[in-house]
């Protein structure tokens, strides 16, 4: 507020999101580095150096306001409930971080011989057999960086099944259209043709349309169970047999495993790939967008082709890092994601057996609790007990549509849910509550929707501008995309 | 579930909320939620261990931790691409603050400023520490900027060919043809000293410096690669471009790298940030997310993820890639490092690497049994010919404790890559002196 | 914002700042801890237990929500400029963070013999022999756990001195009226009688009012140079000879070291304790009050009367703990704030003696830049040069008290001056930039003081609603003391 | 500052800065500023080391930290006063958040709810936890808690001497006649088995569960003290007063204890926190700080620091305690400490110590050469009287590896004072059971 009712105090709020380039200052400096204390060698040729270097000079002091500044002005698990649909924004053991700083582990080089980093290949041989026991599958890669990067090596390692089938012709996968866009992306990464499936009347994937599709060029479905509707699709199974009837591989997309730990084991309905997100299901917090990992689980008959190294226990008791007889290669330079891989390894170890079955438990309880207390207030699509997350659409009151209403939420201090997707809904909502929230805070969002929902009617302009309280409000994005600033640049003179 | 008391400390639902919000559900238990599985399939049992609380599981993993011989305790020389550089104590704390480390992919901009920005600071500064105009928000490791490069050039040109140097990181080289094989895309290695290439050749991807630690004539692999209509693709480490001239200046069309190098720690192999640079015109072409400045409603500054349209949530099968989740969280550390190291604190990073090293290779070129095959100018890593396999040099400095290098006797003989870096003391540099003389005994 | 002008989401806010035991639900928790692994022991007789423990019941990330939120209410240096007079909000190196960390340092214990504990012995050592140098006195004791603290010790070191010379009947300890609280309570602990020297015109401690109390009664003075005022006191040579000829010795608190540093000793000037505030200058950050550390300094002749434990290097070059001969005795319970004292060791290092006269040079032109740029503002008791800090009269404008302008500050981002200290200046603003603020910094600064001005002339009640842009306006503080509510207590049914 | 270029990452001003500040201060250099001081002290300079950049640093200070032999690294069995106990890892990182980390005493309430809320927190916990009526902000540590509740007794009552029983630890006697012997109070010593009060004693002081571990009749201590007009003053240990009755329950007037068990790191001796509670009664006679609830302007809750006329810096020479700087961040890291732990985990802990040191001290009992000279219930600390002087015991526990307990010989023959925690695994018990076996051959 000022006396004049001007905008409060702006210069301020700007000076403290200046960029480094502005704040840079000749002769500041962040940190101090000593001399050489080898005797001194003659430097390159002249030729060879670059002539300036531009980079900030800030203090250390600086450097801390500018980032710790930044933070606050970024919404987290840690600071309030972030319903995001399909990103599985859980609360992450914090023990976790500390266990992957651990200095054996961060500072283990990827390049040392076998002999000299057993600590770390019998980790990740263990997080191997948990994840096979959680997957069903008997045989495991930890390569993969992230989820996309596990359907890619997932559907890349299907594809060299095929070829060694003497089916390498088969170009077809089909892909329901509820599916993530990684899933067709990373089909077509992998040089397959891309086929939509659509869904039928009940949220489950439409089997007249997997039959219509499974001739001699199919080679697979890419099939996220359970979906993104948050559905446990009951056609799974039938699905798959037609699929193995007609040649093809089954690919599960295991981004929500969240809904199943301990409740079903994919490999055991007939899956033969299955990569699972260890930054959503097995807790490496999100980092604003990855770190993550995606390892891949696969049956008997893929497991010559995952991708390396893959960790293996010798007959003498040590571990190995190996890479199989046919591997489709590497996805990655090093040895995988492993600060993530010891994270994962260390929820399973902390949760247990009983831990898992809790967190689907509660995971499920809390999506389905949301279903029916929000109910009265959205369209629900497919009316039926949900797994982890529960899809509506915003269609019900004008001045409210999916992105208002999720605006909104922000000045109320919730997280919006996922937006316009899955694409088969409109105006689509995805709410993930995760088992790591209470009923005080699902009941508190709930209140926070039925209050929108009454602002709307109230006003049906109200929502178009939210969020008014956030630290910017709406952002022009066409701007951003029409004349793309993507650095800094010195301004002009 | 089965009724049991919850003790978990991440699960707040008690029994008496349990009971209430089945009743709002209207189910009988959480048991009857999951009926839609197969009931052959239901509960399959979970061969898992019992839950270690966090007391046993910090001593359960400080001791798999210690099982290792680790850099922590013991000097390291070993590089091949991951390199063990010195962090300021102030980047932890900052980039794991809760509101950088517990949020998502910026999808919500007006409450993800932070991220958003700090997205925009890494592509600022690789951008200008690469000397190109343009960086996006980072890939998930050097080794996939690079091939994701291969993808991309031959996305630009419209060509299904790659030439790749021979002296280019192996293990990079290996995804690259992952990444190329399924589009049908020929990758051929060619010789630094003579490179060659094949009509319609998309890019010539080359190392710099070099996997072996060596310089080459990046001009002419650059002025090679324009004749033929070629874009000039290389991979670069970021501490040699503080000294060295940066891939702009040769002319390069993509620039890419292994932001590890930017005071990461080596966590035995990840996670790591690609640094992925290109000429503006291109931009429409880039893989993986990208932030752009834009203004708020009432004209504030602001940012958010721009030209989407490339991705995978928007374009899905016809995306420039496949990547969603990245290395945000990795990326801000490699800005953070790099704010605080600044103009001049990088450079001078650069030329302890450059003095220590040049000090080890001297003295080890002197030592009896030992030489440097190579000749050419080198920058923190060179190849030493050890008067045994290098296997054994290496196994006798491990019981000196200390880690030696990579055994490249499959490209020189005895050949073992040696890496000094700002944090290898003299003193240190001095043991292994000692020590490989000792194992050559 | 809301559609009907109503306060924003006042209950979202509210629930963000409910109490733990408000929070908790029976069942709940928040670690998990092991059975026990050793054979099982009979439990205590029944009688001698307690009856319930009345503690919350919470989950983890309960935990990690409420406290991250509650920090984002607190202002901080790590968040924007803290020019609090007196306290040295200046940024810390983060490394001395991790330094104090070590397991080496964090998990020695105190009691363990001191064959065990050579490095924290050692480092206290160095420590000693690095705060001689900066004080010019031979002798220190680490004990004392804060500041005041430091006083208690350094007045009981001085009285026991005293007695040793046969003079324990000394009872009178003179103290300016521009001293620090913490100087007249400390005094009286101490069992001394506390007299108030005023001071003169120019901001120096009154010599006449020194002469006139200096006689066969007097113990002393505690004198703070610089003084609070932000002035090195050019009286204090001259006070220190009468004091001493009087037969009294000289007490400094040497709070205000950072504008000292290598710039002059304590010790040489006549000095014969000065305690210093390692928290202040030595870059223990302030952790929202505490904990600091006091070390005192003291003349050969007060040696032998410190309070133990001292840190002594023997002749083997081992190093050990020793209670000096005529101790004082204990003033903590261990072995001093070891974690504080290694950080100001990691602060010393760090910086070097070159580092030393960089602070204080800058710390010093900072805050007569201030001076410089304020004086047209505000009134200045006193037109000099200063030290470290400045302090100002705010009585130029109505509407514009000391508090309204410190309230008005925390709208614009900065934290406010001490406010009505010292109790000479009428309205004082005591302002003290430290040496890690920049220029520009501090043009923001005086800025918003110029746009503070200019709203108190615009409007002479606007200030007094300040803090309009705070988590919380201003609090009733008549009512927090009238019926104090000191912890949460079970709502009555 | 001698115009040398400014090198410290810790000081923005740059030369020009300093030019233009120069400038507009009218002084024609930096040290012209410091003309006030006589010359002939000016600059005298300072014979400290050079600076040494972050990375020796870290060097320097992690040799002198591995010089220590401990906890860290070797199983320990030391308590009297301060122990090793479990803290999750939630703690550090949100205790440390710069908010937290970098602010001040909260002066401006508006600004510091963070500080001031915790502060609140730190009260009801420690409160509820010694079962008294209200708690202070906290102190410097346990210690000096005690000798302020001897300095408090004495205003509230009067009078001017203190009865302490010679049970409690002698470094908090030491501590009490320091700060005792100033005002005049006579302090003496009594024996639990008998104490006795003289007339005019302020109060009795006692420690639950004393120095060598052992509870004593609580009871009667506070009994004896209210028929004779004292107080009662109890030093508690925080987690015994999981399980047994807190001090609250046998009518202590005054309630202190060394909050380091809060899992606060040993840390050589601090910083730690003390906690002071006592009756509302005596609450404008507390010492230190202490925040209270109001509410602001609009009527939300808020907190403040309250009952500020007892304190230095509004009442000067007549404020209760001196305090200024105290050890906030102590209190809110043993705040957080509470808060996870609750209600059913502090008493686990508690539990845990009971078990493990009784099975430590059955086996010890049953050593040859060793014994148990004291037969009262203890609580994690118990008394053995060992074959050979407990120096040599300590020495030779020290080459097996291990921290052994304190000596007490001046007390009990050839006696040491040994602790077992949550944190010692049945298998260091057993080593530490071996290991004195063999110390007595
Ligand atoms: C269902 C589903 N599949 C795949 C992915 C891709 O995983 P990642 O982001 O790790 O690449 C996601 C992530 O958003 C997802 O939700
Ligand atoms: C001049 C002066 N003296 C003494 C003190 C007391 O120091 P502490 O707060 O560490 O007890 C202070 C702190 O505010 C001070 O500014």
């Amino acid at each position: 507020m000022t006396p004049d009712g001007a905008p409060p105090l702006r210069e301020a709020a700007h000076n403290r999101r200046r960029l480094l380039m502005e704040r840079s200052r000749p002769g500041r400096e962040g940190v101090t580095l000593p001399a050489s204390d080898a005797p001194p060698q003659p430097m390159p040729d002249a030729a060879m150096l670059r002539d300036g270097l531009e980079l900030p000079e800030v203090t250390e002091g600086e450097v801390v306001r500018y980032f710790t500044h930044l933070s606050q002005l970024n919404f987290s698990v840690d600071t309030n409930f972030y319903p995001l649909g399909s990103c599985t924004m859980k609360y992450n053991p914090k023990v976790n971080e500390a266990v992957a700083a651990l200095p054996g582990f961060a500072l283990a080089h990827p390049a040392q011989p076998e002999r000299q980093v057993q600590g770390a290949l019998e980790a990740l041989f263990r997080l191997q057999t948990f994840l096979q026991e959680v997957s069903g599958l008997p045989a495991v890669s930890l390569a993969p960086l992230a989820g996309a990067q596990g359907e890619l090596a997932g559907v890349l390692t299907l594809r060299a099944a095929l070829e060694a089938r003497g089916e390498g012709r088969r170009r077809k996968m089909l892909i329901p259209d509820t599916a993530h866009g990684t899933n067709p992306a990373s089909a077509a990464m992998a040089g397959f043709q891309v086929v939509h499936v659509p869904s039928d009347s009940g949220g489950d994937i439409d089997l007249g349309a997997v039959r219509a599709e499974a001739d001699g060029d199919i080679a697979g479905v890419m099939f996220t169970q359970p979906t993104t509707l948050g559905l446990f699709d009951r056609n799974a199974l039938e699905m798959c047999r037609v699929v193995h009837e007609a040649g093809g591989l089954v690919y599960a997309d295991g981004a929500n495993m969240n809904a199943l730990l301990g409740r079903a084991k994919l490999g055991q309905m007939g899956f033969d790939v299955v990569h699972m997100n260890l930054h959503k299901t097995f807790s490496t917090p999100h980092g604003g967008g990855g770190p993550g990992a995606g390892p891949i689980c696969v049956s008997a008959e893929l497991a010559p082709f995952l991708p390396g190294p893959v960790a293996v226990r010798r007959d003498d008791g040590s571990y190995g890092s190996e890479t199989p007889a046919r591997s489709i290669g590497r996805v990655g330079g090093a040895q995988g994601n492993f600060g993530v891989l010891i994270r994962a390894l260390s929820y399973i170890t902390l949760l247990g057996a009983d831990g898992m079955l809790d967190v689907s438990g509660n995971a499920v309880l809390n999506a389905n609790y949301l279903l029916a207390k929000l109910r009265p207030l959205y369209d629900l699509p497919f009316d039926r007990p949900v797994m982890h997350e529960v899809v509506f659409s915003a269609r019900k009151r004008p001045g409210a549509t999916a992105l208002d209403v999720s605006k909104r939420l922000l000045d109320h201090g919730f997280h919006a849910p996922t937006m316009y997707f899955p694409l088969v809904v409109p105006e689509a909502l995805m709410i993930e509550p995760t088992e790591t929230e209470s009923k005080e805070t699902l009941d508190a969002f709930v209140e926070a929707l039925h209050r929108i929902d009454a602002e709307a009617a109230a006003d049906e302009s109200f929502l178009h501008g939210a969020p008014y309280d956030a630290p910017v409000s709406r952002l022009d994005e066409a701007r951003a995309a029409r004349r793309p600033e993507l650095r800094w640049r010195e301004p002009e003179a | 579930m089965s009724g049991a008391p919850f003790t978990s400390p991440f699960i707040p639902n008690t029994g008496d909320d349990r009971a209430a919000m089945l009743a709002a559900v209207g189910a009988a238990s959480v048991e009857d939620l999951f009926a839609d599985i197969p009931e052959a399939f239901r509960h399959p049992g979970l061969g898992l261990p019992a839950p270690t609380p966090e007391m046993g599981l910090r001593a359960e993993m400080e001791a798999l931790a210690q099982r290792n011989f680790h850099a922590g305790e013991h000097p390291i020389f070993l590089g091949a691409g991951v390199y063990r550089h010195f962090c300021p104590a102030v980047v932890a704390p900052l980039v794991t603050r809760g509101e950088f480390l517990t949020s998502y992919t910026p999808y919500q901009p007006e409450v993800s400023q932070g991220t958003l920005q700090g997205t925009f600071e890494f592509q600022t500064l690789t951008a200008q520490l690469f000397g190109m105009e343009v960086s996006n928000a980072g890939m998930y490791d050097g080794a996939t900027s690079l091939a994701e490069a291969v993808l991309m050039a031959c996305r630009v040109t419209k060509r299904a060919r790659a030439a790749v140097l021979d002296t280019v990181n192996p293990n990079y080289l290996a995804v690259i043809r992952a990444y190329a094989q399924p589009h049908g895309i020929e990758v051929y290695e060619t010789d630094p000293a003579a490179p060659q290439l094949l009509p319609e050749t998309a890019c010539l991807v080359s190392q710099y410096p070099n996997f072996f630690g060596c310089f080459e004539d990046s001009q002419a692999f650059a002025d090679l690669a324009h004749e033929q209509g070629a874009l000039c693709v290389m991979s670069c480490d970021p501490t040699a471009l503080a000294l060295f001239r940066p891939p702009g200046d040769f002319g390069a069309d993509i620039a890419t790298g292994e932001g590890q190098a930017l005071g990461v720690p080596p966590s035995f192999g990840g996670p790591y940030v690609g640094i992925f640079t290109c000429r503006q015109e291109h931009v429409r072409q880039l893989p993986g997310r990208i932030a752009g400045r834009t203004v708020d409603a009432e004209g504030r500054v602001g940012y958010v993820l721009t030209l989407q349209p490339r991705e995978q949530h928007i374009r899905r099968e016809r995306a420039t890639s496949n990547i969603c989740t990245s290395t945000a969280l990795v990326a801000l550390w490699a800005a953070v490092y790099l704010a605080l190291m600044g103009k001049h604190g990088l450079r001078r990073v650069a030329e302890l690497c450059w003095q220590k090293s040049h000090y080890a290779a001297s003295r080890i070129a002197d030592l009896p049994g030992y030489s440097l095959p190579l000749t050419g100018t080198f920058f923190q890593e060179f190849v030493v010919s050890c008067p045994a396999p290098p296997s054994e040099i290496g196994a006798a400095l491990e019981r000196a404790g200390i880690i030696g290098g990579l055994d490249v006797s499959d490209r020189f003989p005895n050949g073992m890559l040696l890496c000094v870096t700002e944090t290898n003391t003299r003193a240190e540099i001095d043991r292994l002196v000692d020590a490989l003389a000792e194992a050559a005994r």
